[in-house]
């Protein structure tokens, strides 16, 4: 039996457009300190953050099918392992960023252990409640400051702008290295097994992926998204308390992004992302009503479009900027029927 | 009189089509046999007449008035009831509660909590027991009860004797026609045709999703139903 | 004497804990649904009661009289109008519609009500206490608390294994398709079930606005300590809901006594060894309501 | 002959009820066996304890000499067990090939690339070929039915499970259908068929296993089998005159 002359593509003309795209924009945003201003850089740096936080959740929620809205736990751990790593065992704070998504998924392992235990809605006030733990158990601990919190000290050395630069890069890599991950990930044999799991476990399992495993490693590999992001976020802001770092108000925001943007595709967070910057940019002077208008825009869009705005767009336009797909491009065959009489050795 | 009439109805589940164009009729008081084999469509159809999957209303008349697709409660207010397949007792809930869920909407009639246990009187027995402590044919029996506590005018009985041992069908059958002599109208899903036959003034058998035969028992032969059932002989 | 006194306050908040999580069991238990936005309707019924005893200047006991049919009703028409559009639709959409209630809730009564602390004031009978003799003591009021804690819970037992309307919850529960082939239906019977998860929920929600100061962001911890109390007590069993509420008191009330920033802490760790030790809870039933 | 797949002596109950009652129903390598019995007999029961999708309470399952009781689903499939599931389970948002390919890949334990070739030749056989970049989620009842036969394939199975695969199709379809299945077995793949349909299933097996209330009733050749008058009382419900 000889093999099919089989090409399988992964590319769509959309996704080149959206690959030069892509290298437009990230080929402006190096160059931006040679032009931008500190407080573009300072907002990028959140912008940035958010946008990870949404991809992180997107693929715990959108494709593991984890609904956990504990997430700021590890937004909070990320933090504290940073100012710990960076001040108090003197770690390159820079470094430690990325040192700190690893004490974050160290943390992982154990959490999961308890909350696997829940399924559906129990399993998001789970994850709510161990978040609580750790909030309380740092707001306990006397060398963290308890509930007053610490000061990043390591970059008070650092000239302002230099550190403000190299944070800016650095938000700039984790950013990239996350779309790049994720994108990575869902188009590599796991993302395949995680897609079938979403949509259906039993045909899975019965085809030998291993759901729980799976649902572990993408639950960890969040966990360490989301812990550099904490880092992140408190190299930015320099100063972290436990009500702050494991604010619900993180996981709010995040779900707000990806249920309005659309779950379960890489370019809804990103939408969801601006428009959440946009309104925020005018709306937040408000206070409450701009967090009253953000959950309601995601209940009525939860209610009338499930699938987010940016569902609504690819499927009109069946547009994919970030193909996950494999289409098989099959010699021109003879007939509407395929061959059937090779490869009987299945 | 006619009480039931389904003209024909086409249903659907997502994109598969189980039903192509099935027309039935029950009379008043009649006793109707649905049978065919595995997959040919029979709960399908007493599903969409109880109202559970969607038709347009006029595919399914009750009483002279089009109640295709009206919600499952609705029905039960005008006196369709169904037996589903495998029984479905609540299982936290005793004998007695089953039977007295089935009498929720409150439709009045002959049937009575005493009547029920009078017809099943195992059931009396055992009432405070939990319903799925029971055999698979007094589970059976408690479904039909719990149906009856409804008061229905047309009793649709799902696969009856699905998994039974025949004395206990037996018992089911003799059950079935002095529900009939009551007046009750039944359309009663079997694969197990000797049984049916003999109660029922009707009979529809269906095969791939249509009706392949109809008619008086008398009128038919076996040939004919083994037929219409597996569409070659066996 | 002190270790006494300590464990018998927190059974008596232990009556407080198992009124939340009596709504939140009672709401999963009939349609698999948890309510994240549980704990800030809780709260929203308290700040009504603000609103009443400011308006009609009434003690607020009696403000119940209005708050609870009103949370009924809210509950009511959010499960006829919101959540029964959800119905088969996954896991996700009400998770994610509920959380979205609870941020918009709590913003809302920041709006509204500022970010102060606020409590319901019942004229003294809040610090008045009863003597047990041997220099024990407990307060009237939580006392009070648990007494209507066990009056709704036996009540709603009652409800639930004797009435028509239990019957057809428990039946839901188990089988949903079949109980609307009874006859019942589910919609209508969700938003019974709402609304009777909130009128427990408003009596709670005032309990506590007398007990303790609340402000607009109290919800969420009510929230998690009714899931907890649920967990604790083993899912789906109402006395189980009271001990599991009870146990959650009492950690609570010991670790605060350890140390003053161990009180909810303490809880949650209880929780997690339970969770870790016997995740089907103390009093777990096959039964899932009732 | 050896037995590839055996269930030994299995029991499960559901609640009060006992539907696998200490049955013992074993295939041998290559070997081609259909399973009939009423609804209700406990036939799909038997099929996931030999998948693990369920554990029996007592007796052992054994594949190619090991014993698999505890085995979890993934592990069975891994190890040369596949399924196609009554009810198709596709996942509706990937293509046809990319269903496909999860069975290659996971199942068949190959390299995403490697696993390509084997993926088309599975949709191939299955006749699905000209559908492989269609969403799996708006194919019809019988492309459904194909693409499971096509999944599991993929996995490269020693023995395959089908459960009333058969079930729902035209006459033309089921006969389509019998083709592929004879091919897969010709190629060495042992197989369990339960099916309803019983003209198809004799044109595949060599024996023939009647279970009813959990317990085998009788097991041998197709035509013995189909003679016996028991056999006639308790699946069709006729009476033989």
């Amino acid at each position: 039996m000889e093999p099919a002359a089989l090409r399988i593509e992964r590319t769509t003309r959309a996704s080149r457009l959206g690959a030069v795209g892509a290298a437009l924009v990230l080929i402006a945003l190096v160059s931006l300190p040679a032009w931008g201003d500190p407080s573009t850089m300072r907002i990028l740096v959140e912008f940035i953050a958010l946008l990870v936080l949404a991809q992180m959740w997107n693929l715990l929620a959108g494709y593991a099918g984890l609904v956990s809205i504990g997430q700021q736990a590890y937004v909070g751990l990320g933090g504290y392992a940073l100012i710990v790593l960076a001040d108090d065992l003197g770690v390159n704070p820079f470094l430690s960023v990325p040192l700190a998504g690893l004490v974050a998924a160290a943390f992982a392992l154990p959490t999961a252990a308890l909350v696997f235990r829940f399924h559906g809605g129990y399993f998001a006030v789970g994850t709510w409640a161990i978040a609580e733990v750790y909030r309380l158990l740092i707001a306990n601990t006397p060398a963290l400051g308890r509930g007053s919190g610490r000061t990043l000290t390591a970059v008070f050395p650092l000239a302002r702008e230099t550190r403000e630069v190299t944070t800016y890069f650095l938000a700039l890599a984790i950013g990239v290295a996350a779309l790049v991950g994720v994108y990575v990930f869902l188009r590599s044999r796991y993302g395949l097994g995680l897609m079938a799991i979403r949509d259906s476990e039993p045909g899975s399992e019965t085809l030998g992926v291993d759901v729980f495993r799976t649902k572990l490693v993408v639950y960890v590999g969040v966990a360490f998204g989301t812990g550099v992001t904490g880092a992140l976020i408190y190299l930015n802001l320099l100063r972290i308390s436990p009500d702050a770092g494991f604010s619900i108000n993180w996981t709010a925001y995040t779900i707000f992004i990806v249920v309005i943007g659309g779950l379960g595709s890489l370019e809804g967070p990103l939408i969801g992302a601006a428009l959440f910057f946009l309104v925020r940019e005018y709306l937040s002077d408000y206070g409450a009503s701009y967090m009253i208008l953000l959950g309601t825009l995601a209940v009525g869009v939860m209610l009338a479009y499930p699938q987010g705005l940016w569902g609504m767009v690819a499927e009109r336009w069946d547009l994919r900027f970030f193909p996950v797909g494999r289409r098989v491009s099959l010699d021109p065959s003879p007939g509407p029927s395929p061959q059937r009489g090779e490869g009987e050795g299945a | 009189m006619t009480l039931l009439s389904v003209r024909g109805l086409s249903a659907f589940y997502g994109s598969f089509q189980a039903l192509f164009d099935v027309s039935l009729e029950a009379g008043e008081g009649e006793t109707v046999a649905v049978i065919g084999a595995n997959g040919a469509g029979k709960t399908t159809v007493l599903r969409t007449i109880a109202g559970v999957l969607p038709v347009p209303a006029s595919a399914v008349r009750f009483d002279g008035a089009p109640v295709g697709g009206r919600p499952a409660h609705e029905l039960v207010d005008r006196g369709i009831v169904l037996v589903p397949e495998g029984r479905r007792i609540f299982s936290s809930l005793s004998v007695e509660e089953n039977l007295l869920v089935g009498a929720y909407r409150g439709r009045p009639g002959r049937w009575t909590l005493p009547r029920v246990y009078e017809l099943f009187p195992v059931l009396a027995v055992r009432r405070r027991q939990p319903g799925t402590n029971l055999s698979g044919g007094e589970q059976q029996m408690l479904a039909i009860g719990r149906g009856l506590m409804a008061n229905p005018r047309l009793l649709l009985v799902d696969e009856i004797s699905l998994g039974l041992a025949p004395l206990v069908v037996q018992d089911l059958y003799r059950v079935l026609r002095t529900i009939a002599g009551e007046g009750t109208t039944t359309l009663v899903v079997d694969q197990n045709v000797s049984q049916i036959l003999p109660l029922a003034q009707r009979v529809y058998c269906l095969r791939k999703g249509a009706v392949s035969l109809e008619g008086r028992p008398a009128e038919l032969t076996r040939a004919r139903i083994a037929a219409a059932y597996f569409g070659i002989g066996v | 004497m002190a270790w006494v006194d300590t464990i018998l306050q927190g059974l008596l908040l232990g009556g407080l804990y198992a009124l939340f999580a009596t709504g939140l069991s009672l709401i999963f238990g009939v349609m698999r649904i948890v309510n994240l936005a549980h704990g800030d309707l809780s709260i929203l019924a308290a700040f009504l009661a603000v609103v009443v005893v400011e308006t009609l200047g009434l003690n607020p006991f009696l403000t119940l009289i209005l708050v609870v049919p009103l949370m009924a009703g809210l509950g009511y028409a959010l499960q006829m109008l919101v959540l029964n559009r959800l119905l088969g639709r996954g896991i996700l959409p009400p998770i994610l519609v509920t959380f979205g209630f609870s941020v918009i809730i709590q913003n809302a009564l920041l709006e509204t009500f500022s970010a102060d602390s606020r409590r319901l004031n019942p004229g003294g009978i809040e610090t008045a206490s009863l003597s047990l003799g041997g220099g024990l003591a407990i307060g009237w009021f939580p006392f009070i608390t648990l007494a209507v804690a066990v009056l709704i819970l036996v009540g709603l037992q009652l409800v639930i294994s004797r009435r028509s309307v239990g019957r057809a919850f428990r039946a839901t529960s188990d089988d949903q398709e079949t109980a609307e082939l009874m006859g019942i239906d589910n919609r209508r019977l969700y938003g019974l079930a709402m609304a009777l998860s909130l009128g427990i929920v408003a009596v709670a929600g005032v309990f506590l606005g007398i007990r303790t100061t609340f402000t607009f962001s109290s919800g969420p911890d009510r929230l998690l300590f009714a899931f907890e109390a649920v967990i604790i007590g083993g899912l789906g069993s109402l006395w189980g809901t009271l001990v599991g509420g009870a146990v959650l008191g009492i950690a609570q009330t010991v670790g605060a006594k350890l140390s003053p920033g161990w009180g909810i802490l303490t809880g949650h760790l209880v929780f997690l060894a339970v969770l870790l030790l016997r995740p089907q809870g103390l009093f777990a039933k096959a039964r899932r309501i009732g | 002959m050896a037995a590839l797949l055996a269930l030994q002596h299995v029991s499960k109950t559901f609640g009060s009820l006992r539907v696998i009652d200490a049955l013992t129903l074993a295939v041998g390598e290559r070997e081609a066996l259909g399973v009939i019995g009423p609804n209700g007999a406990g036939k799909t029961t038997a099929l996931n304890l030999m998948i693990g999708r369920l554990r029996p309470e007592r007796g052992a399952v054994v594949f190619a000499g090991r014993d698999i009781t505890t085995a979890p689903p993934h592990a069975r499939c891994r190890a040369g067990i596949a399924l196609t599931h009554q009810i198709p389970h596709p996942f509706d948002a990937l293509t046809v090939f990319e269903n496909v390919l999860v069975g290659g890949v996971f199942g068949g334990g190959a390299s995403e690339r490697l696993a390509y070739g084997p993926s088309m030749e599975a949709l191939e056989l299955a006749g699905l070929a000209a559908k492989a970049n269609t969403r799996a989620g708006v194919l019809t009842l019988l492309e459904r039915k194909r693409l499971e036969l096509a999944r599991a394939l993929a996995t490269g199975p020693r023995v395959l499970l089908l459960d009333e695969i058969a079930g729902g199709l035209g006459e033309h379809e089921v006969h389509e259908l019998v083709e592929v299945i004879r091919r897969v077995h010709r190629a060495g793949v042992a197989i369990i068929w339960i099916e309803h349909i019983v003209h198809a299933l004799r044109s595949v097996v060599s024996r023939l296993a009647v279970i009813n209330f959990g317990r085998l009733l009788v097991d041998g050749a197709p035509d013995a089998v189909m003679a016996r008058a028991e056999v006639q009382r308790v699946y069709l419900g006729i009476d033989v005159q």
